[in-house]
């Protein structure tokens, strides 16, 4: 589904993404894992159009979207849950999930995920009316979530979506992203938290400053000692 | 101070936003040397208590002592120089400063030379920098960032960071040191890595700590005892032990099993 | 814009060579009070287009502009620069008395005349008893105008009681103001209201409302036209049908367009130019001015700059010579110079002594009311 | 660092200052620089004045301060009351405008305590405003039309003026007392947290600049014959905040070259009056565009030449505190 | 009694005016955070344009009006894109120096090319009559201008927090790059909110020019310095306080000049203004949030 063949990514004179490969297959659970500053950030901004690739190729279905601005890329089916979420904290929370479905005209078919997505997220549909920024860290990640799903993605990115969250909220969270992928969405996870994204994963990237170091299957990858003692503690 | 007067007392403290009691009739008690844990969901108001402890935020109600001393509606700058010194979560680095410089800002209080004596470059002006430049390596290597003190703080990557606001806190001679999610943004090997930190420079410095954090791993490891918040109030205290199998706790927080 | 033909030279060489001789212009070409700058070099420009088809005694003059950015300080380095960079012989310039002021040092101590076209107060040229002998002007001074005014105003009109509106940021309308208050009360009149605005001003309706409060029988607006237009369209909005005056900061066909000609009757203005008057030499100037500014009908500021450009080369002609201080003694002697503004005659303390005519606005059209010579 | 190598370093700066300025003077008696170029010459100086005491607002402290001309106006009309209402000498008048400025440094350094951004800029501008329009209606010192003032500047009073409020500038940047200040721009609820006193530390910001752009006006006062209010709008406070953003933003040499610079570009080009402004308005917009860090960045001189340590420069780039 | 009735009646005509201006600055001002302080040029481009249209090519009020407010939203676009655009990234202080730099650029331009005399608008152009009430004179024109800015108001609040586009302003002006995320093109959704701003300028440029007949090219300098302290008075960003602060700057500086104090009339509006902002830190309308730690 997404073909990513040897990009090269900069940020000014710091060479952030060295010839990174990597593929995602329709429906598939693929979590990329690696230290702080490794370059997983830059790896799904450069996929959602954020950044431009100085070389190299992307194919989304296909096409190439390597280089192409964000609102194209959003609109051939991928949406990204920022680092961070990034709410827009002066919006309602409902305001927010409009703004996802921004590129849409349909108005049925948001209406319909309106509705998928407080089911989804309950705590969402209590909140409507509440400004985003004050809402709590959890809450504030279910709406980048939800905000995300309103595009209706067929590929969503998420980056670090159980950063600062209490542990009740994690396995929440996990629990969402496999449910969110059983509807039918392919999911690239971006994670710290590595033995948690490899117990939901299907396959898994290992990144080291800028360069995949390892892949394989989630199985495969979590059972490597070389892998568990590099980040997954030694506990 | 005396064994019996806790080194912090905190009693029936809270604070609103407009209708939200974001922390409400919070008592806490620290003595001196002891690492205590405060857990608690997402918004319970866990920063929000390091910021009335900080001076961030006047307390609506309650009052807060260090050593004996009542520290409500002190400015912020008076409070650390009392002695209650903080990381932050969101980092809040002086990004265009250099590490070493970083550091120095903290130790500003306890310099001695003056304004007029840095203007005129009296002999009290060299020697008062000289000796917080020494002092600021010396922090810097406990934290082994002397290597790189020169380089601008927004330059270091993340944990570093991290490690530079713990170091820059400690420089500020504090009696109790507050840490906001210390570990947030780490991978495990870094996280076991900080533990060792935390409980290196407690030892050293004679320090009280409070403590902040989601990792369950860090927490039930360093901390000899744990507060845990919901909704702005206390709704446990006790050791690791008591707080792992604490219902309340495990409803609110840590959801069934932890490993 | 500037249509000005002459150019600006900084290579600095002397003044006699090449047959051309150098003055300066200091004048107010952007900022604040740039309308007026500009007006007097379009006035400049014109007069040297003529005067340089034959020249004097075969010399051109150059002019070269100076923009002091209408402050005091770029107004000392434009003198400055002028006169030890360009040497210029002369400097015209500049539009405002406060600009004037701040080049009079210099100016004395380098010895070159300084001629300003509309610079009125009082002690520019004169000051604590002591005359700036290098410094010159072309426009009146204040006081007279005044004084013009409200004796028309007292035994002309039967006016009894009379409210000011002045330009308090301006020496000229102060100067003016004072003078008129000075008369009216000598001659038993009674100043019931004195209101106040800084130039650029746009809203005068509050003041005006206190005037039509103290209901007098004339109204003294002794300020620009900018203004003026203004503030007679406004008053007559809040239904001051009185008589208003003014000086001849009025006199500009925009006054006509910005307060509109219903507006204006019933006001008059004490002038020295009128480009209604029938006297040859200012048909001729206005005949000039609009075939060379696009149909432009000429301002005051047009006509002083244009006289002061004939002021000085009339002085040099009469000198002989481009040595300033020669020049310096011609202009002291100036003794009835024709002028689009009047005759030309200096008093001891450098002020022009020039008739004043009343004008009255009828349907946008100035008429002449009377004339009236100084004692 | 070794102090005796710093102090090496600032005694040799000391001396090149006074061997130009000792060879300046040479050349103004003996006529070799004209009056007009002697003119720029002292505009520069007061500019650099101007440039190096908003930089420590601006570029230091991070306080947003768009109503400098106001501290130049209380100096110059502090002064010409000095000398020309009560008779006393020059130097006395430097220090009284200084002083009197650095009160008003004072009072505006109130409503920084408790605005930030933008609406303290609103507020600073006000203030010059309000100054402005004070002297306006003072008649003591000339309204509107202003006051007369001999032209008492000299060039070695300029020199030592200059030299002066750069050392004390520098000096005080680079202490635990400037970092104080820096640490405010940087993060002010960190600096809070971390002990500094940020009220203290903003308020001293604004007198000590006060105090400097009030010497400025001594001497712009006594350098032009004439103090006018209209000289100190809202306009020229912009002028003194275009060479410090466009020297570099917390770069003390920036501000110092473009104050040079831009005097210089702005003397230049009074030989072309028609397009005087239009040109230079589109060197501004070009100058930002090529290089909104400005001239210098964040670095100064002397990291170049390698002589003191490295910048203390620099401002936030989310601009929290330096919002414009 | 009656004359300060007539103080009141003259101060809101000139609060509309300021409104007017301060309602497209605190919107480009709330959306891009960029104190545009060429704002108060665009609006004297658009009180030239109007008067061009009206007297060059004899059209009326209204098409003058349209015609000026199209221009100004295409210039307001084009200095966007040429001169704050580049800069999106810097710090926006150097936007802000670009931003006087455009500003000196737009008033010297129009001085190069026409000169600085000012132009007169002719009189009467709209027809309409003024209102005698007790005494108190109430100009037709100053109840159109105060209509005009409240229909404004309404109209741009209404797009600002209804609209999609509206929704899409905000979403950038809080976070760029999450809005490209949500699929919104940053690009020209800043372009139509200059565009807006940019219009808004240009109408009142027109309505100020038949108001007070008298325009020039450096007439936008005080309007426009006038108008951002409006705004921040309002509360940077906030639309219905762009207008308050508008109406409380008119009848401030009304009153002041009514009680004899004409000249300390600049004074006491920014003695104001700083004492309300001392009180009311975020201006009167704004929230006082603070930075969340
Ligand atoms: N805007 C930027 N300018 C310059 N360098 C950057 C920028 N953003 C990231 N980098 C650098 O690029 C590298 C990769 O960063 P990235 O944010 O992709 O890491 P990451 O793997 O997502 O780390 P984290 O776990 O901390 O989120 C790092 O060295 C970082 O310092
Ligand atoms: N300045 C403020 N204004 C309004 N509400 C606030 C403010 N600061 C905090 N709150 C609210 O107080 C509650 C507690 O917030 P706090 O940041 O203390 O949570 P926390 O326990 O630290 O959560 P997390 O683990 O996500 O950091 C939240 O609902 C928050 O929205
Ligand atoms: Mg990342
Ligand atoms: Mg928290």
């Amino acid at each position: 589904m997404l073909k990513i063949s040897d990009i090269n990514v900069y940020y000014g004179n710091i060479h952030a993404l060295k010839g990174v490969s990597l593929d995602i297959n329709q429906g598939e659970i693929v979590t990329l894992i690696g230290a702080n500053g490794a370059g997983k950030s830059t790896l799904l901004k450069t996929i959602s159009g954020l950044l431009k690739p100085k070389n190299g190729e992307i194919a989304f279905e296909n096409e190439h979207v390597a280089g192409k601005v964000a609102q194209a890329i959003v609109k051939r089916g991928i949406s990204q849950v920022p680092e961070g979420r990034r709410v827009f904290a002066n919006m309602s929370v409902e305001e927010n999930l409009e703004l996802g479905a921004y590129l849409r005209k349909d108005k049925k078919g948001i209406k319909e995920d309106f509705e998928k997505v407080y089911q989804l997220f309950p705590r969402l549909y209590e909140r409507r009316k509440q400004l985003s920024g004050t809402l709590s860290g959890g809450e504030q990640q279910m709406l980048a979530m939800g905000r995300a799903l309103m595009a209706r993605p067929r590929l969503l990115l998420l980056d670090e979506p159980s950063m600062g969250l209490a542990p009740l909220l994690v396995k929440t969270i996990f629990n969402i992203i496999a449910e969110i992928n059983k509807t039918g969405t392919t999911i690239l996870l971006v994670e710290q938290n590595a033995n948690m994204a490899l117990s939901i994963a299907d396959r898994a990237y290992v990144i080291e400053t800028g360069k995949i170091v390892a892949a394989g299957t989630a199985e495969e990858l979590s059972q490597s000692d070389q892998i568990r003692a590099a980040y997954l503690g030694g506990h | 101070m005396t064994a019996k007067t806790p080194l912090l007392k905190v009693e029936n403290a809270g604070i609103r936003f407009g209708g939200l009691k974001a922390v409400s009739d919070v008592n806490v008690e620290l003595k001196q040397g002891e690492l205590v844990g405060l857990i608690g969901p997402n918004g319970a108001g866990k920063t929000t208590f390091f910021n009335l402890l900080t001076g961030v935020y006047v307390p609506t109600e309650g009052s807060i002592s260090l050593a004996g001393e009542k520290l409500n509606g002190q400015a912020p700058y008076k409070i650390n120089q009392k002695g209650i010194s903080r990381t932050f979560q969101n980092i809040r680095l002086f990004g265009d400063l250099s590490v070493l410089d970083n550091v120095k800002v903290a130790y500003h209080s306890l310099a001695k030379h003056s304004i007029l004596s840095s203007i005129f470059r009296l002999p009290s002006h060299f020697s008062g920098e000289k000796e917080m430049e020494e002092k600021a390596i010396e922090f810097l290597k406990i934290f082994k960032l002397d290597g790189v003190m020169h380089e601008m703080a927004k330059n270091l990557p993340y944990g570093q960071q991290r490690r530079l606001e713990i170091a820059r806190a400690l420089a500020a001679n504090p009696k109790l040191l507050l840490l906001d999610e210390p570990a947030a943004g780490m991978n495990p090997q870094e996280t076991d890595e900080l533990m060792n930190l935390i409980s290196l420079i407690r030892e050293r410095f004679d320090l009280t700590i409070l403590l902040i954090e989601h990792d369950m791993l860090l927490v039930m490891g360093v901390c000899e005892r744990i507060y845990v918040l919901d909704h702005g109030q206390l709704i446990a205290e006790g050791t690791p032990e008591q707080i792992r199998n604490n219902p309340k706790v495990i409803e609110a927080y840590l959801g069934e099993e932890v490993s | 814009g500037c249509n000005s033909s002459s150019t600006s030279s900084s290579n600095g060489g002397e003044s006699d060579k090449g047959g051309t001789i150098k003055i300066g212009a200091n004048l107010e070409l952007s900022g604040g009070v740039a309308s007026y700058g500009q007006s007097i070099k379009e006035g400049i420009d014109l007069a040297l287009e003529e005067i340089n088809k034959d020249g004097i005694d075969g010399k051109k003059i150059e002019l070269v502009p100076f923009d002091n950015k209408s402050e005091a300080p770029e107004a000392i380095s434009g003198a400055t620069k002028l006169i030890s960079q360009d040497k210029v012989v002369a400097i015209i310039g500049s539009a405002t008395s406060g600009n004037t002021k701040a080049q009079i040092e210099i100016a004395q101590s380098n010895k070159i005349p300084l001629l300003t076209p509309s610079g009125t107060a009082e002690d520019v040229t004169f000051k604590d008893g002591k005359l700036n002998d290098y410094v010159f002007r072309t426009c009146f001074i204040d006081p007279f105008q005044g004084t013009v005014a409200a004796n028309f105003a007292f035994k002309d009109l039967k006016a009894k009681t009379a409210a000011i509106i002045l330009d308090s940021a301006s020496d000229y309308s102060k100067g003016l103001a004072a003078s008129f208050k000075e008369t009216f009360t000598k001659q038993g009149g009674k100043i019931v209201k004195e209101e106040a605005f800084v130039a650029k001003d746009t809203d005068f309706r509050a003041q005006l409302t206190n005037i039509k409060g103290a209901h007098p029988d004339f109204v003294y607006v002794p300020a620009y036209y900018e203004e003026v237009g203004l503030i007679i369209k406004q008053g007559r909005e809040l239904g001051i049908d009185v008589t208003m005056m003014g000086g001849e900061g009025w006199d500009s066909p925009k006054l006509v367009e910005l307060a509109g000609k219903d507006a204006l009757n019933n006001t008059f203005i004490t002038n020295s130019y009128s480009p209604a008057d029938n006297d040859p030499k200012v048909q001729e100037f206005v005949k000039a001015f609009k075939a060379k500014y696009k149909d432009k009908t000429p301002d005051a500021f047009n006509a002083l700059g244009y006289d002061s450009a004939y002021f000085i080369a009339d002085a040099i002609k009469r000198a002989g010579s481009s040595d300033s201080t020669k020049i310096q003694k011609a202009l002291a002697e100036t003794n009835g110079l024709e002028l689009v503004t009047g005759k030309l005659k200096l008093d001891k303390n450098h002020n022009p002594i020039k008739s004043a005519v009343i004008l009255e606005f009828k349907d946008g059209e100035q008429t002449f009311k009377s004339k009236v010579d100084p004692e | 660092m070794n102090s005796l190598k710093k102090a090496k370093g600032f005694w040799s700066t000391m001396a090149v200052v006074v061997i130009f300025s000792v060879v300046t003077q040479f050349l103004i008696n003996g006529g070799t620089l004209n009056s007009f170029y002697v003119n720029a010459l002292f505009s520069i100086g007061i500019n650099i004045i101007l440039a190096a005491s908003l930089h420590l607002i601006i570029g230091i402290t991070g306080q947003f301060s768009i109503g400098h001309a106001g501290f130049l106006a209380v100096g110059a009309y502090a002064s010409a009351i000095v000398t020309m209402k009560l008779g006393l000498p020059f130097p006395v008048a430097i220090i009284a405008a200084g002083l009197a400025a650095a009160i008003a440094g004072l009072i505006i350094g109130i409503p920084t305590l408790r605005l930030r951004g933008d609406y303290l800029a609103i507020a600073t501008l006000g203030f010059g405003e309000i100054v402005r329009i004070v002297f306006l209606n003072f008649d003591y010192v000339g309204g509107a039309s202003g006051m007369t003032v001999s032209h008492l500047t000299t060039w070695p009073w300029l020199i030592a003026c200059v030299a002066i409020t750069i050392v004390v500038i520098v000096n005080f940047t680079n202490s635990t007392h400037g970092r104080a200040c820096i640490s405010i721009r940087e993060n002010e609820i960190a600096a809070d947290a971390m002990g500094i006193n940020t009220t203290f530390y903003k308020v001293m910001a604004f007198v000590i600049g006060a105090f400097f752009a009030g010497v400025a006006g001594a001497l712009h006062a006594h350098n032009f014959y004439i103090i006018q209010p209209t000289n100190f709008g809202f306009l020229k406070s912009f002028d003194i905040l275009i060479l410090v953003v466009i020297g570099g933003l917390g770069s003390m040499s920036g501000s110092v070259i473009a104050a040079i610079l831009l005097t210089i570009i702005s003397t230049f080009l009074s030989n072309y009056p028609e397009v005087r402004m239009v040109i230079y308005s589109l060197v501004l917009i070009v100058m930002m565009l090529f290089r909104p860090q400005g001239l210098m960045g964040t670095k100064e001189i002397t990291s170049f030449l390698k002589i003191g340590k490295s910048a203390k420069g620099g401002v936030h780039h989310d601009g929290k505190n330096t919002t414009a | 009694m009656e004359q300060f009735i007539q103080q009141l009646v003259n101060g809101i005509s000139l609060g509309s005016i300021y409104a007017l201006i301060a309602l497209g600055y605190t919107m480009v001002y709330g959306i891009v955070k960029l104190i545009n302080f060429a704002h108060g040029d665009v609006f004297m481009v658009g009180a030239f344009i109007g008067f061009y249209s009206i007297t060059i090519l004899d059209l009326g009020f209204f098409p003058a009006l349209l015609i000026s407010m199209a221009a100004c939203a295409l210039f307001g676009v084009l200095i966007e894109r040429i001169a704050y655009k580049p800069l999106r990234n810097a710090t926006r202080i150097a936007a802000l120096i670009t931003a006087i730099g455009v500003s000196l650029f737009i008033e010297y331009g129009t001085i190069y090319i026409r000169g600085a005399q000012p132009e007169a608008y002719p009189n009467g152009i709209v027809p309409l009559k003024s209102l005698e009430i007790f005494g108190v004179k109430i100009s037709g024109q100053s109840i159109l201008i105060l209509a005009v800015s409240l229909f404004l108001m309404i109209v741009l609040q209404f797009i600002v927090h209804k609209t999609k586009i509206g929704k899409a302003m905000r979403a950038v002006s809080h976070d760029m790059d999450a809005a490209k995320l949500m699929g919104i093109n940053v690009n020209n959704t800043i372009s139509a909110t200059f565009a807006i701003g940019s219009a808004l300028a240009g109408a009142a440029g027109v309505v100020f020019g038949m108001y007070y007949t008298k325009i020039e090219p450096l007439m936008g300098i005080i309007p426009g310095l006038k108008a951002f302290v409006a705004a921040v008075l309002g509360g940077i960003g906030i639309i219905p306080g762009a207008m308050a602060g508008g109406l409380l700057l008119g009848v401030i500086e009304a009153l002041v000049s009514a009680t004899g104090g004409s000249l300390w009339r600049d004074a006491v509006a920014f003695i104001v203004l700083i004492l309300i902002l001392i009180f009311r830190p975020a201006g009167l309308f704004g929230k006082n949030v603070r930075e969340k730690v």
